[in-house]
């Protein structure tokens, strides 16, 4: 069993709205010492198989086919033994 | 690991039922009703269906002075909507909800399950949702608080309805100091059903299954309906494991397999899993029926490991229904869910002994009489006082308030308060154009959907002056249905009936008391006087913060008819030239 | 003239769809779901807008890898109409029928309105019933409009006028370009922010919507003969 | 100067309606092995300051103020000298 920990985040070139919003508000609450703000996801999925190789190609494919969008989003993932 | 429960006697001894909500009177009944001491589950569902969101116990005595009939009403006040003919076999079904609390403490989740637990209320009756409205009441705006929980419950408000594609098309927004601690959300939905479709939330049939449906159950929101009727305190906030969340795609889901279902013929009755989840709609079936309902919930969806039969029973998980189903029919009704996506488990059937029993892991947790439980809620008839401040409003002389010097800055201060801006900031993040119907949407007097395929419309509107009421209650709630019936005629409806939501301070208050009596007195002048019943509602009482109660605010949803879209009229000065008239005195 | 409209779990957009082409053209259509995996009988295929599987990780995302959408990419590269408004154009861009994808609107909060939208392109099979740099109104109901591409990918869009429809005035959700709609190089597949189904009768506030569903049908009548 | 990487996770009673959806979308596209998937935010925030102790205290506070919501999220942070 392994755990896979997915990091989706938006691709440099991309603007972030969320993040630039959240940037406003920490402002507003008096957090100038902020600077950029960048929102990603993290996603964790339990993965049911023994073997490691087989579990990384399985996340690998994940990521490509649904959790993230190549044409906006990088990700990257670790796999955890549970 | 399972919980180590109470016993009766340390209930009983160590007065645990108090931290229910249970009075020591109420637990008293209880014992009588059982002829034993309740156990905890017992106790936790007599506490849950005796709490004032449920029993309604210090507002039924009011509520029955509202005129409830008409030639026009098809279902009144009782069931989870009221409906109203609207003629050629079709019919509106709408309701009210306030989820004040849940909205002060987590005010996006809070909001999105109060549009989602008010458009259960509608389809659980057969009727498709076709519009929102919403009604909300927030402190001062110059608060970081106050900014951070309305714009939560607007963005709530629109997660939950946009997503489901039910429009919302009009509402109202007032900022006030007196509501700073406890912000208001009324939620209202209005849906459409063709007569022979109208279902009603009765478990009849001794042996037919009784089903659960959608959402796995999880410890949210336990004792939420108790929680709902007391005054918010920091340990009432502790004492809540998590605020429900909700999830606006498996409603859409429940919503098409409900109608769906009740269109294949195989259910006898449905409700939601509202207030008291799984305790709520169980005894009110069992006891409108006047049956009884046995429940295994070791067969119960769920979300969370070692549930207690306690925490079950009184999961406010969102997103579930409870029907029962022609016996024979179980595989079909599956299927149905199935298609949807949606879980579905038979977990007990109706039977002819009148008890609520409840089994969970081979043991009796709880049996009560049905009927007891739903229907025998103590009633209380308060003492209601005239409070001091009305006798001092009423010395006032009117002729000796200074009158203002500068016109035109009083104008400017007035046009610059909040409650009169424009409401746009809100009512532009909800989609009000969903479903192609929407004639009018906010930012006139009412909102305005078409009946697809006919000429005629609905109109309907949400008002209520907090203010006008707390100087005058009666007066202040015959206003309220004035002004909401006016905002439904001002679009070219007549109206048909009415829906509220009496958000009230502390009942056992005499002059608390005072205020829902007479207010509610005004309303059901006014709503005599117009033709127009009330044909469902909703209490939220306990709105309170260190002693203060909020301006007694009995929110009005009024809902009429358009005969032709022809006659649909907005606002807007619309030509040059145009005459202006005034109206009235 | 068959069509289709796609039903995703979620897609509650699909009643509109199917009132705007009975009011429009006086036809029928057939509801399809998500799960089934033939579409060789339609000629028009519309994905309506809606909350496909919640709007969950990114909106159209998990509806661009049901069954059906392989039928969508099939009937598309044979030519066949397919038309996605609003979520819809989500899927679609999240399926690489189009290029793109959809961000959050640059003010990150849902917004509905009447939108002014302008006609870049008057030759596609959707457009026909318009004028070119024709001024249209039409509503908009989002939360993740804001269109995004690569500049390589915006300059081919241009190239090819492949830009339909722009946002003209207010650019309400930051989308590059301006772009509120935009087809696929064959011109066969359009996606669209605004909402055509959603300004069908006067009572709505625009009839303009009404010419995408004529210009299908023109469309279709001047390929196929009569009706 | 320093990076603040913040995880945002929804607590582990409260429903958590994407990971849901996305679960079953991923056993759809044939990925049996996968249990159950939890989304979250990950939230990078650039803070100018130069000592850590304040910038810890800093991140500490926001965390607590706005990027998480204790009611239904758990939150947990690093800190990276950039
Ligand atoms: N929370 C809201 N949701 C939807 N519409 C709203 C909301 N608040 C205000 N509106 C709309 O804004 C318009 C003006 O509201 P309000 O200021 O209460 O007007 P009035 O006092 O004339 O009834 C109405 O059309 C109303 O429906």
């Amino acid at each position: 069993m392994f755990k896979a920990i997915v990091y989706v985040t938006l691709r440099e070139s991309v603007i972030d709205p969320a993040g630039s919003a959240v940037k406003t508000s920490l402002h507003s609450l008096g957090h100038d010492e902020v600077g950029d703000v960048r929102i990603g996801k993290y996603i964790e999925l339990e993965i049911n198989l023994k073997d490691r190789q087989a579990a990384e190609e399985r996340a690998q494919e994940m990521c490509q086919k649904l959790l993230a969008n190549p044409a906006i989003e990088d990700y990257r993932y670790e796999l955890q033994e549970v | 690991m399972q919980h180590k429960e109470p016993t009766p006697q340390q209930v009983a001894e160590q007065k645990l039922y108090r931290e229910m909500g249970l009075t020591d009177e109420e637990y008293e009944k209880t014992i009588e009703i059982l002829g034993r001491q309740p156990n905890y589950t017992e106790t936790g569902i007599f506490s849950a269906m005796w709490s004032e969101h449920c029993s309604y116990k210090h507002s039924k005595p009011v509520l029955s002075k509202f005129p409830t009939d008409g030639p026009q009403v098809l279902q009144g006040p009782g069931e989870g909507a009221g409906i109203v003919d609207i003629g050629d076999n079709q019919a509106v079904v709408f309701k009210m909800e306030s989820h004040n609390r849940p909205s002060a403490v987590e005010p996006y989740e809070g909001a999105a399950t109060g549009v989602g637990g008010i458009l259960r209320d509608v389809f659980s009756m057969g009727a498709r949702p076709i519009a929102l409205v919403n009604s909300l009441r927030f402190g001062d705006l110059n608060s970081e608080r106050t900014k951070y929980l309305f714009e939560g419950a607007v963005a709530g408000i629109a997660g939950y309805g946009n997503s489901i594609g039910v429009p919302t098309v009009a509402g109202e927004v007032v900022f006030d100091p007196i509501y700073q601690e406890n912000p208001l959300v009324n939620a209202m939905c209005v849906g459409l059903i063709d007569h022979d479709q109208i279902q009603k939330g009765v478990a009849k049939g001794i042996g037919n299954p009784v089903i659960y449906a959608g959402a796995a159950t999880g410890r949210d929101g336990i004792h939420g309906a108790t929680f709902s009727s007391e005054q918010l305190s920091e340990e009432a906030i502790a004492k809540v494991p998590a605020v429900q969340a909700g999830d606006p795609f498996l409603e859409s889901m429940l919503l098409e397999a409900t109608l769906e279902l009740i269109n294949s013929g195989y259910v006898v009755g449905i409700q939601d899993m509202g207030a008291a989840g799984l305790t709520s709609s169980s005894a009110e079936m069992a006891s409108k029926a006047g049956n009884g309902v046995e429940l295994n919930l070791d067969w119960v969806p769920q979300r969370e490991k070692d549930m207690s039969a306690y925490e079950m029973m009184l999961s406010e998980s969102q997103e579930r229904m409870l029907v029962v189903a022609k016996e024979g029919t179980e595989n079909e009704v599956n299927k149905i869910f199935e298609k949807w996506g949606l879980e579905a488990a038979v977990i007990g059937r109706v039977t002819d002994d009148n008890m609520l029993r409840v089994l969970h892991q081979g043991e009796v947790k709880a049996e009560i009489p049905a009927d007891k439980l739903a229907d025998d809620a103590p009633v209380y008839h308060m003492s209601s006082t005239t409070p001091a401040y009305y006798e001092e409003f009423g010395k006032l002389d009117p002729t000796q308030i200074e009158e203002a010097t500068d016109y035109n800055q009083t104008l400017r201060d007035l046009l610059a308060s909040p409650n009169i801006a424009s409401k746009e900031w809100a009512y532009s993040q909800f989609d009000s154009t969903a479903r192609s119907d929407t004639a009018v949407g906010p930012g006139s007097d009412a909102g305005v959907v078409v009946i697809h395929g006919t000429r005629k419309a609905i109109a309907m509107s949400a008002d209520c002056n907090g203010g006008y009421v707390y100087l005058d209650p009666y007066h202040g709630g015959a206003i309220a249905v004035a002004e909401s019936t006016r905002n439904v005629v001002c679009s070219g409806a007549t109206p048909l009936a009415i829906t509220d939501n009496l958000n009230f301070g502390n009942p056992q208050k005499p002059e608390i008391f005072w205020q829902l009596e007479q207010s509610a007195a005004g309303i059901g002048a006014a709503c005599r006087a117009l033709n127009a019943p009330v044909i469902s509602g909703n209490v939220s009482l306990y709105n309170e913060n260190e002693g203060v109660a909020i301006y007694p605010t009995p929110t009005i949803g009024a809902v009429g008819l358009i005969q032709d879209i022809d006659h649909i009229t907005t606002q807007s000065f619309k030509a040059e030239g145009d005459t202006i008239l005034l109206l009235g005195e | 003239m068959n069509v289709a409209v796609i039903v995703f779990p979620g897609s509650n957009g699909s009643l509109e769809m199917d009132k705007a082409v009975q009011d429009c053209l006086e036809h029928k259509v057939d509801y399809v779901r998500h799960t089934e995996t033939d579409l060789s009988n339609y000629d028009v295929i519309l994905l309506p807008g809606g909350a496909t599987f919640g709007d969950y990780l990114r909106p159209g995302a998990m509806a661009s890898v049901t069954p059906i959408m392989a039928e969508v990419k099939q009937a598309a590269a044979e030519g066949k109409l397919v038309l996605g408004v609003s979520n819809g154009f989500q899927v679609l861009t999240e399926a690489g029928l189009l290029p793109g994808a959809f961000l959050q609107n640059e003010k990150p909060k849902f917004r509905t309105e009447s939108i002014t939208v302008k006609v870049d392109n008057n030759e596609t099979p959707f457009t026909l019933d318009f004028v070119k740099e024709e001024s249209i109104q039409l509503p908009i109901a989002h939360g993740f409009g804001n269109y995004y591409c690569e500049e390589e990918t915006l300059r081919r869009l241009e190239q090819n006028q492949q830009i339909v429809f722009r946002y003209e005035g207010q650019n309400p959700n930051g989308s590059v370009a301006a772009i509120a709609g935009i087809v696929n190089e064959a011109g066969n597949v359009l996606g669209m922010m605004p909402h055509p189904e959603r300004a069908t009768q006067d009572w709505l506030g625009s009839v303009d919507g009404r010419r995408v569903f004529t210009s299908i049908l023109k469309y279709w009548r001047d390929k196929n003969g009569a009706a």
